[in-house]
């Protein structure tokens, strides 16, 4: 298809224009855009925070801001970062944009829903930003009782709500994406079939929809109590704090797998392309997004091993959490193995996925210095963990957002990028990465507690490192918003497959037909066939094909 | 390593020290080998297999078992090994010893307020013999904080309305830090304080010398006389109340059928909501102590009970 | 597939009846002393077996697809994963072992 | 039986397959709320094995006459909603009427009993949060009790409230005649949200009302 002819061709971006058309739409591939935009919007306000965080932390004394403006300030860098980019990130831009157009699906099993999700979101986000304007909440993102719900005086209530209704967006996307891979798989596109991308999205979704309620629950009990004086978490009157932490964490530990699980089904399918070559043990790796979802939700404990939980419950969690460390191992085991005789081309995305997988490969292991019980007693709660969660979030994840928001750019817009600029934002990322929280690793294991406003003199030294790192780290972070804005008006058009990708969403014009497909595609490749790239990976029949 | 201001390497002053770095060292091998083995066959195949050509067709390899199954079974040995590694040493940092030096901590918000046995008491700062056990046991008066010394590599979160325990063994005299581990408020980071590790006569001196009050144990004695405790807890069971001779460590039959093993907690409970836990045998009459003791005077009660052991006898003799 | 599997009326009505029956069973139960936990138990069991009742029939998952089961079975699996790996932990807070380990 | 042709969404092929999603997608919903309402079973459960005495003093001042007539009223609720949703497979609109009205009217007699209990509670300050008074020794399980009492219940209530607004929007429909044999599936959607919210009942029951009784 020319260049000319595809201005004219209708497709989703040019089907209607204004603001109606956009605000009110029920197509997945513009509720993905709205999620884009809001998301990218809420990533540099967390990082706004976070700015703030090491400037302060530059000196040992308190100098920048006062204790209480820096509690605030560390509390709404981790609700903005983790309820409002890194859980909706990778699941509601890409998974909304791909995954029909991945199963050959015309849209999301319920549109309507899927639109419902994203204004949740936002009211959610109104509600948390009104409680930052309002004065903030000094709690810290995980709302420890009895402080949150008795001793705190800052606008818990109101950020609680927010958590709450953006959790139900989170819940909805969660639904639309289980019901829409059991139904809506187009003929042909058998489950071993599909690309790993919906495996760990449908992984991602058994998460939203079983972990989310809880945490819900467990804020709206912390807001009836601050509110309404119901004693459920009130020593005095013999309640446990821990009873909040289990309700807490039942959650928030497979967050972080809502959080991973959907990056590394963006890396399984960079691999592949960029080495055009099928993955290396197509079912262990879908099958060990799954066991990543169930095993996440029975390791929360390691939380809280010196929380004073019972010893015997800090062993089981212990030994648990081992074994969830297992079926990463076995990812990053694959992904290195496809690499092996393909024909690898060093693309963003792919610079990207390689960073991903060695940041991953680092974040996981020192996942298993805090599973074990004996060093946990000492790194529990000090920039050890930081380190270690941020090379899982900042590391992993934020690098699979980014390298699958390249890989698909051209799909998504019809545009290119600049792929050189694109190269060196990567390298950019990945070292101010490594120099902002490699030495927190160092300042944990010496003991510098986390959430400290003021520490010891003999801390300073990494301290300065880490927030020289950081500055790397955000114009490393500004230069893809700059090119990619820049490349929707002046970088060439990308034709329909521009990496000669497998995948359906490459057997439809860049960008799609509101539809996505003219007529139902029928799958006869199965997933990732770059062996035999020349041959179609579809067929279409000549009337409408009946539902297998 | 690097001198005062860029220290690598946090000092090892307790028994535990050692255990744990060891526990490190290993941690950090396996992390380094794994680390390089993925990031150099990255790099490898990466400038081995670069695409030449368009044209390449790399060859199709779909996959072995073999090769998932041993890279399945070698993490998941190495885990074990680390599990059963840390475990042992969590279990070893769980329970004190029996001749340990129990001192009383209460944290407020963003103070450590110490309760030595001897009497003395000090804030934010905690001198200990080096070379002896030191059983601490922590309660808070408000908010969730953690009783962290890095030096001694040991955190133990302290609960409002709850006893945790900690201990340690000091190796090495010198001062420490002292962190609050969990937050707990603005002046989280202001709670801070010292460990003081001294020889054990510098000790013996230090802590005999001007006591502030009568030791714990005397004033805990003097509340079991004021609050009338001594009226139905008799040295025999033949009282309205359980004996409490050697309680501590002792299986305790409840009415419910249940029984519990007695420890602090169970002692701090049934001094402040006795109902909740019935001795068996006995009719649910003692009246609720909340309120009217404080935490400090709990403590007290709790140390001195300690004291009746059955060669001590009746009470006072100490 | 779920074709909708008309129940027929009797059925409905011996199920509503069975319902009421164990509503005042478990009422009647509550107040003779099985002794030790075995009312909470009882109290349980019985309303799990109601449970079970509107589920299968009145919630028409007998007659529906093995997926319907599976969803069905994974929400209570979870709550089941909730309390086995909540309930460990007051419950062996009071398990002290006397000696303590070198 | 008038049988209006199948309409279903663009988005899916047939009728069938829209039927079999919208199945799906309520019974995952469900699970969510097996979720949600299993955070507060779960608080329940962890301050019974802590404080049993507490719980069975608080319990038994509850009306167990009045919770088990609750709980009949609420499974009559259920078989009229049962057999609405049967009525509307075979087509019989005015029968799906009448049964949903029934449903409405057993559910708020459902309210009508709750809300009375809980201005018992209220002159028996037994609410915690405003003057909470309980004589005897155990009165801070027994705030706990309380405070579990209306969460849960009133969480419960909440439901309630949602369900029976969605009858009536679906009565509304039924007598626009929008629905048909062959499109029957708002009428069983919400026919599975109210046997769930009649499950969570069946729950609440027992646990709130029967604790201790034989004690006496």
């Amino acid at each position: 298809m020319s260049d000319s002819v595809q201005e004219r061709r209708l497709h989703y971006l040019n089907a209607s224009y204004g603001l109606r058309s956009w605000l009110l739409t029920t197509d997945h591939k513009r509720i993905a855009w709205l999620y884009l935009i809001s998301v990218t919007f809420f990533f540099f306000i967390g990082g706004f925070f976070a700015t703030l965080l090491r400037i302060e932390l530059l000196t040992p004394q308190g100098d920048l801001v006062q204790a209480e403006t820096y509690n605030k300030l560390f509390t709404m860098h981790g609700v903005t970062m983790i309820f409002f980019f890194l859980i909706p990130s990778i699941p509601a831009v890409l998974g909304n944009f791909l995954i029909p157009l991945m199963i050959g699906a015309r849209d999301l099993a319920f549109p309507r829903i899927n639109l419902a999700s994203w204004y949740l979101y936002i009211i959610g986000g109104l509600f948390t930003l009104t409680a930052a304007a309002a004065g903030g909440v000094d709690t810290g993102w995980t709302f420890y009782t009895p402080y949150s719900s008795i001793y705190s005086n800052s606008q818990v209530a109101l950020t609680v709500v927010g958590i709450f209704v953006t959790g139900f967006s989170s819940i909805l996307t969660g639904l639309n994406f289980i019901v829409t891979i059991h139904t809506m798989r187009a003929p042909g596109m058998t489950w071993f079939r599909l690309p790993l991308f919906v495996w760990s999205h449908y992984a991602t979704s058994i998460i939203f929809i079983l972990g989310t309620p809880v945490i819900a629950i467990s804020l709206t009990l912390v807001a009836l109590e601050r509110l309404f004086g119901l004693g459920i978490f009130n020593p005095e009157l013999g309640g446990d704090p821990l009873l909040f932490q289990h309700l807490f964490w039942f959650y928030s530990h497979p967050a972080v797998y809502i959080m991973i699980l959907p990056g590394m089904g963006v890396i399984s399918e960079l691999i592949p392309c960029f080495s055009r070559k099928r993955i290396f043990g197509y079912n262990f790796v879908a099958f060990s997004s799954l066991a990543i979802a169930v095993l996440g939700f029975l390791v929360w404990g390691h939380h809280m091993f010196v929380s004073g939980q019972s010893i015997y419950a800090g062993m089981i969690f212990s030994f648990l959490s081992m074994l969830v460390a297992i079926p990463s191992a076995i990812k990053v085991f694959n992904w290195t193995a496809t690499l092996y005789k393909g024909s690898v081309s060093l693309d963003a995305p792919m610079l990207y996925a390689l960073g991903f997988i060695g940041l991953f490969t680092m974040g996981g292991l020192t996942g298993l210095f805090v599973a074990a019980l004996g060093v946990d007693v000492h790194v529990h709660d000090t920039y050890f963990v930081i380190a270690h969660f941020h090379y899982i979030m900042v590391g992993s994840a934020v690098m699979a957002y980014l390298g699958g928001i390249h890989f698909w750019w051209p799909k998504m817009t019809g545009r290119r990028y600049p792929e050189v600029l694109a190269r060196l934002a990567a390298l950019i990322i990945f070292l101010g990465f490594n120099l902002t929280f490699f030495p927190q690793f160092i300042l944990g294991y010496l003991g510098m507690p986390r959430r400290y406003h003021v520490y010891p003199p003999e801390f300073q030294a990494l301290n300065v490192l880490s927030s020289a790192g950081a500055s790397i780290l955000a114009v490393g972070y500004v230069l893809p918003l700059i090119y990619l804005i820049w490349s929707l008006r002046y970088s060439p058009v990308a034709g329909m497959n521009l990496w000669k990708a497998r995948g359906l969403e490459w057997q439809t014009p860049s960008p799609p037909p509101t539809d996505n497909f003219e007529v139902t595609p029928i799958v006869v490749q199965p997933a990732y066939a770059y062996d035999v790239l020349d041959e179609p990976e579809v067929i279409y029949a000549p009337e409408k094909a009946a539902h297998v | 390593m690097f001198g005062p201001n860029l220290p690598l390497f946090p000092e090892q002053a307790s028994t535990l020290a050692p255990r744990v770095d060891a526990l490190l060292y290993f941690l950090l091998a396996v992390s380094a080998f794994f680390s390089l083995l993925i990031s150099i066959s990255i790099v490898v195949f990466a400038i081995k297999y670069r695409r030449r050509s368009d044209s390449e067709r790399p060859p199709l390899i779909l996959g072995s078992l073999g090769l998932e199954i041993f890279w399945t079974a070698v993490p998941l040995a190495i885990t074990m090994v680390i599990f059963v590694w840390g475990a042992k040493l969590f279990f070893v940092s769980f329970y004190p010893p029996p001749n340990a030096l129990e001192i009383n901590v209460v944290a407020k918000q963003w103070m450590w307020k110490v309760q030595h046995p001897e009497g003395k008491s000090e804030i934010d700062e905690l001198h200990i013999p080096a070379g002896q056990p030191v059983k601490l046991l922590l309660t808070s008066q408000d908010v969730i904080h953690d009783f962290f010394v890095p030096a001694f590599r040991v955190k133990k979160d302290v609960l409002p309305g709850r006893y945790t325990t900690l201990w340690f063994e000091a190796s090495k005299p010198g001062t420490y830090h002292l962190f609050c581990a969990q937050y707990c408020g603005t002046q989280h980071s202001g709670m801070v304080g010292r460990i003081i590790v001294m020889e054990p006569p510098a000790y013996a001196t230090w802590v005999g010398g001007g006591g502030t009050g009568g030791s714990t144990t005397a004033a805990g004695q003097k509340l079991f006389q004021t609050l009338g405790c001594a009226t139905c807890h008799l040295p025999t069971d033949s009282g309205r109340g359980p004996s409490l001779v050697g309680l501590i460590g002792k299986t305790v039959a409840l009415q419910n059928g249940r029984s519990i093993t007695a420890d602090e907690n169970y002692l701090r409970e049934s001094i402040l909501e006795p109902r909740a836990k019935i001795v068996r045998g006995y009719q649910p009459i003692m009246p609720i102590f909340k309120g009217s003791v404080s935490e400090e005077g709990v403590l007290q009660i709790i140390s001195y009970i300690k004291t009746l052991t059955p060669q001590a006898g009746a009470q006072g003799r100490k | 597939m779920n074709t909708p599997h008309v129940v027929s009326v009797k059925l409905y009505a011996a199920i509503f009846g069975v319902l009421l029956l164990l509503t005042l069973s478990t009422t009647g139960m509550a107040f003779v002393d099985l002794g030790g936990d075995w009312n909470a138990v009882a109290a349980v069991a019985i309303a799990i077996v109601k449970a079970l009742l509107v589920i299968l029939f009145f919630m028409h998952v007998r007659y529906s697809s093995p997926l319907t089961w599976l969803f069905v079975g994974a929400g209570f699996f979870w709550l089941m994963i909730l309390f086995g790996l909540t309930m460990p932990d007051p419950l062996a807070r009071n398990w002290l072992t006397p000696v303590a380990i070198r | 039986m008038s049988d209006t042709p199948a309409i279903h969404a663009h988005q899916f092929d047939d009728s069938v397959q829209q039927h079999e999603a919208s199945w799906l997608g309520m019974w995952v919903f469900l699970g969510t709320e097996v979720m949600f309402f299993g955070g507060m079973f779960l608080g329940y459960t962890f301050y019974r094995t802590a404080y049993p005495q507490g719980f069975a003093a608080a319990s038994n001042h509850l009306d167990i006459w009045l919770g088990t007539i609750n709980t009949a009223v609420l499974i009559c609720s259920s078989f009229t909603m049962a057999l609405a949703v049967r009525a509307g497979q075979i087509g019989q609109n005015r029968l799906v009427k009448i049964f949903l009205c029934l449903t409405i009217v057993l559910g708020i007699v459902f309210l009508g009993i709750k809300f009375t209990e809980y201005y018992q509670k209220f002159e028996e300050h037994l609410v915690p949060g405003w003057d909470f008074r309980f004589e005897g020794a155990l009165v801070s399980s027994a705030e706990i009790f309380f405070s579990f009492y209306f969460a849960m219940t009133g969480m419960h209530a909440v439901h309630m409230i949602i369900g029976i607004s969605l009858l009536t929007v679906l009565i509304v429909k039924t007598a626009r005649g929008r629905f048909s044999a062959s499109y029957n599936t708002p009428v069983e959607l919400v026919g599975l949200y109210w046997h769930f919210v009649d499950i969570v009942w069946i729950f609440l029951f027992p646990l709130l009302y029967l604790v201790g009784r034989h004690l006496g």
